[in-house]
């Protein structure tokens, strides 16, 4: 089981380097998306491993999971409908000249 | 054919006195009308196969290799028919023409009818011309638009009822034409042409006189000094000859007008506002013929 | 003659050599993997065949005649042709998306065979997930579509690309939501339990009226989309982009993408066979066989398709899928739930 | 003290990876994903590092039917490489001048993200040895999928009418959103 964890601590920090140094929006959702799939990791191990009193079921992880995949969808589509209006208007994505949003 | 034809007629205008045999008036009438429907059969199968319809294309060639055979027996050629002379046309038909020939134009409805059923009822084909590259009357004789294309746009004008040229004033036939002038309406002035075209040849056969095929022309005769036009009806619109003579053997000018030409030239107002596979429509329909164009 | 025996007799010679467990059935999952790109590889050649005696036969003429009877020997020797021209890479790509994209086509194209039965128990592997299986697994065509598209460094092959994308993904939906009202029915995403639910001819779920006849047209008009064929064959419309996405192909990289082409033409009908006409069920002949004869005539179907209609247009396509389409599965969907919630035709 | 930590990351470095031979699948497959992963932050061409990106997913895939979670690897699969991944390759081209060699994709925090990234990997290194599970490796259902359904029209109802209600509004946004002026 450890070694699952591992694997998805391993991928979330790719996910938060990539985020960090990334200048391209797209690129920044990508790395989110690797963020999302370490958290999925998780909880699809702990769906496995880890029992929970009373539930004769036991796939409310996978359920989350499920959740989350969809959730990562629309957070995708808008995140990505958002680039384009970016570079539309800037004529460029990359992320540290966008800053009016700063003041 | 028609080329041969257009050029003959101004010649023989130009000469004046030339007497242009009855039979070979009828033979002229034949091998136009044929002309016609193998030029349609071309821009049939050429059109299905710019809207990605494969199958249409060697259904119209195949049509058209009838007509070939009859060419063939009666000029010897397949594609650079030359076969109408000043004076007449270069040599009676062969014996067998006219049974051939009735063949042929007896399967030729169903034919058009199998044609019809592949595309006209099309949902497919239907949404890919109707209302696409709508030419407007108005626009079409601003840019000197003729022939079928500008039929489709609600202009009852044809050559062959309008200034009658050999002896088409002698035949039964309609000028089909239809009012929207989209890319749709040319596909059917079209269909019903060759269906016309066929009624045409019908009637020529059934009433072609026995007789000479050629008036006597000299070889070296020259014709009076002056400038002629003389213009016919072929399946891209108005072809028209013009001779500038100087009473020599060889003339000082000749042109020929085509009709590709001015089609060609409405094409930018067509497209406006219309997709690329939308362009690829537009110019099957005009039948646009770039050699023509280039004349 | 029902050939499962020889394959059960065949393992259990491979178990009786005393090899352990692990290794026996690698070997038996390996040997069936290229005992299936086998059967495909035939399979595909027999399609470019008979599409090319189709196509003539539709058009009043014969085709390949002088090869061989009917020219069989013609599709060997163009394969063999293929194979051995000049594998060209332009210099100005993208070399290992380039590269890539055709082996990814090609190993989606027959990883899918993994949960299609041939037979009554001519099955790799009869996963839970079968049909979702075979769905995912066909999304990687498009990436590989796209990877064509972009590593070509060429404008016909990227819009080509684009194009393709933008239509299998706008088709998929309606397909997959189609195939939705069959599981309903089923109650399994096994590709086996499915057959196994249409055990006599009245079951078959193409006539279990009205949702069966809706879901088969709705699917095999997306199938049809899926496969990039006439009238939905845009990424390769060759009067607008020349020859779409595989433009730059030549040599063994082109007959990957030809190949695994053909060879998703035969998978969309077969898993229309399985899923509405009762896949291998079939009475006197051998499963194979019935397997086999639908398929091939759904593939007929497709072929018909392709030699009859004109090509739609972009924005024609877009507008057919989501605003025709995936209502009309969209509602079938409903209703097969509900006819099955009310117990109609659930024999 | 510090070299302390260090070995003590070493230490539970040991504990985490385990046995190689006891799952080689696993290890292969981990390998695969956190190569690709790397890729995907780290390439300078975004159309490269997006179809690692689909390799990684891929491999996500892979270690959910490791987990016997097949449906949620087919949905992973589906989704993500069918439609998330796509419409990134799809942003990616519509941006395209974007992708040319000389714009740099990486800005000056480079060295500031792989401390925090070390940071992160060290404490939960440290924490998931330590760290009492209560591990009982039941069998999952035989039937997951049954199960699985039955949980989302039964318990999950409604956060799966929320979820849906979600991805109809991120729909009808992104649509909004992308439309052009007056068109």
């Amino acid at each position: 089981m450890m070694q699952y964890l591992a694997l998805a601590a391993v991928l979330f920090a790719i996910g938060i380097f990539g985020v960090l140094t990334r200048r391209n929006a797209i690129g920044i959702l990508m790395s989110l998306e690797l963020m999302f799939n370490a958290a999925n990791i998780n909880l699809v191990t702990f769906n496995k491993y880890i029992q929970v009193p009373g539930i004769a079921e036991n796939l409310t992880g996978q359920v989350f999971a499920i959740f989350v995949v969809v959730i990562a969808a629309a957070e995708a589509v808008v995140g990505l409908a958002i680039v384009l209006l970016l570079y539309r208007n800037w004529k460029g994505i990359d992320v540290d000249r966008i800053n009016i949003m700063k003041w | 054919m028609s080329c041969n034809m257009v050029f003959a007629l101004a010649a023989e205008k130009l000469a004046g006195n030339i007497e242009v045999p009855e039979r070979a008036e009828y033979l002229r009438v034949i091998m136009l009308e044929l002309n016609r429907i193998a030029s349609h059969l071309i821009w049939f199968g050429t059109t299905s196969l710019d809207l990605g319809a494969i199958t249409p294309f060697l259904y119209g060639f195949r049509e058209r290799e009838d007509i070939l055979d009859l060419f063939e027996m009666t000029c010897g050629q397949r594609l650079t028919f030359n076969y109408i002379r000043v004076g007449g046309v270069a040599g009676d038909i062969p014996r067998e023409f006219i049974p051939k020939c009735r063949e042929f134009l007896g399967k030729f409805d169903a034919k058009v009818d199998d044609y019809e059923r592949v595309l006209t009822e099309n949902p497919i084909f239907v949404a890919r011309n109707k209302d696409v590259g709508i030419l407007t009357p108005e626009m079409a004789v601003a840019y000197g638009v003729s022939g079928p294309s500008l039929r489709a746009s609600g202009v009852r004008f044809d050559l062959r009822k309008d200034d009658p040229y050999s002896i088409y004033d002698r035949f039964d036939f309609n000028i089909p034409a239809f009012h929207n002038g989209d890319c749709y309406d040319r596909y059917m002035v079209r269909i019903q042409e060759m269906r016309e075209s066929a009624k045409i040849v019908r009637q020529a056969i059934d009433r072609i006189p026995d007789g000479e095929v050629r008036a006597k022309v000299s070889i070296n005769f020259k014709p009076p000094a002056g400038e002629v036009y003389s213009r016919i009806e072929n399946s891209r619109g108005e072809m028209g000859a013009y001779i500038q003579s100087i009473g020599e053997k060889k003339p000082l000018r000749v042109k020929l007008r085509g009709g590709s030409y001015n089609q060609l030239q409405v094409m930018p107002e067509l497209v406006k506002g219309h997709k690329i596979a939308d362009v690829v429509a537009i110019m099957a329909s005009l039948d646009i013929i770039m050699p023509e164009v280039d004349r | 003659m029902e050939i499962t025996g020889i394959f059960k007799y065949l393992y259990e010679l491979l178990q009786s050599t005393g090899l352990p467990q692990v290794l026996v059935d690698i070997i038996a999952l390996a040997s069936a993997a290229v005992m299936i790109f086998g059967v495909l590889a035939v399979i595909a050649l027999f399609l470019v065949w008979w599409e090319r005696k189709v196509s003539a036969h539709i058009q009043q003429r014969f085709g390949p005649m002088r090869t061989g009877w009917h020219g069989w020997r013609q599709t060997i020797a163009d394969a063999v042709k293929l194979l051995q021209k000049e594998d060209i890479t332009p210099s100005t790509v993208d070399r290992p998306v380039f590269f890539w994209a055709p082996v990814i086509a090609f190993v989606a194209a027959f990883m899918v065979y993994v949960t299609i039965p041939f037979g009554d128990g001519l099955i790799v592997s009869d996963l839970n997930i079968g049909i979702l299986f075979i769905i995912a697994i066909t999304t990687f065509t498009i990436i590989s579509l796209l990877m064509a598209g972009w590593g070509s460094n060429n404008k016909y092959a990227l819009l080509g690309g684009m194009r393709s994308a933008a239509q299998v993904v706008s088709y998929e939906v309606p397909m997959v939501v189609s195939v939705l009202a069959v599981i309903v029915f089923a109650g399994s995403l096994s590709m086996v339990d499915i057959v196994q639910s249409q055990a006599k001819i009245y079951k078959w779920y193409f006539f279990r009226l009205p949702f069966g006849p809706i879901a088969f047209f709705t699917y095999i008009i997306a199938a049809t989309a899926e496969t990039n064929r006439t009238p939905f064959d845009l990424p390769e419309a060759e009067q607008e982009l020349v020859a779409g996405f595989n433009v730059e192909y030549s040599g063994m990289k082109f007959a990957m993408f030809f190949l695994a082409e053909f060879v998703n033409m035969f998978t969309v009908s077969a898993i229309g066979a399985t899923l509405f006409f009762g896949g291998w069920q079939g009475p006197l002949l051998p499963s194979w066989v019935w397997f086999l004869v639908k398929t091939f005539a759904l593939v007929f179907v497709l072929m018909w398709f392709r030699w009859t209609y004109p090509r739609l247009r972009v924005d024609q396509l877009m507008e057919f899928s989501w605003k025709f389409l995936l209502p009309v599965s969209f509602a079938n969907l409903i209703l097969a739930g509900w006819m099955k919630y009310s117990g109609w035709f659930n024999w | 003290m510090i070299a302390g930590v260090f070995s003590q990351i070493g230490q539970s470095f040991q504990q985490l990876i385990g046995d190689v031979s006891s799952n080689p699948l696993f290890y292969l497959i981990s390998f695969v994903l956190i190569l690709s992963a790397l890729m995907v932050v780290t390439l300078k061409n975004i159309f490269h590092s997006a179809l690692f990106l689909i390799l990684t997913l891929f491999s996500v895939a892979g270690i959910y039917i490791l987990l016997h979670a097949e449906f949620l690897a087919a949905v992973q699969v589906l989704i993500y490489v069918g439609a998330v991944a796509i419409l990134i390759i799809f942003a990616i081209m519509l941006t395209s001048q974007l992708t040319s060699k000389r714009i740099v994709q990486t800005n000056e925090q480079v060295t500031v993200a792989l401390l925090i990234c070390f940071g992160f990997l060290g404490t939960a290194f440290l924490s998931i040895p330590y760290t009492v599970w209560r591990i009982a490796d039941v069998a999952l259902p035989a039937e997951n999928i049954f199960t699985l359904g039955k949980l989302l029209m039964t318990d999950y109802v409604l956060p799966f009418e929320v979820v849906s209600i979600v991805l109809l509004a991120a729909l009808i946004g992104a649509v909004v959103l992308a439309r052009r002026e007056g068109s």
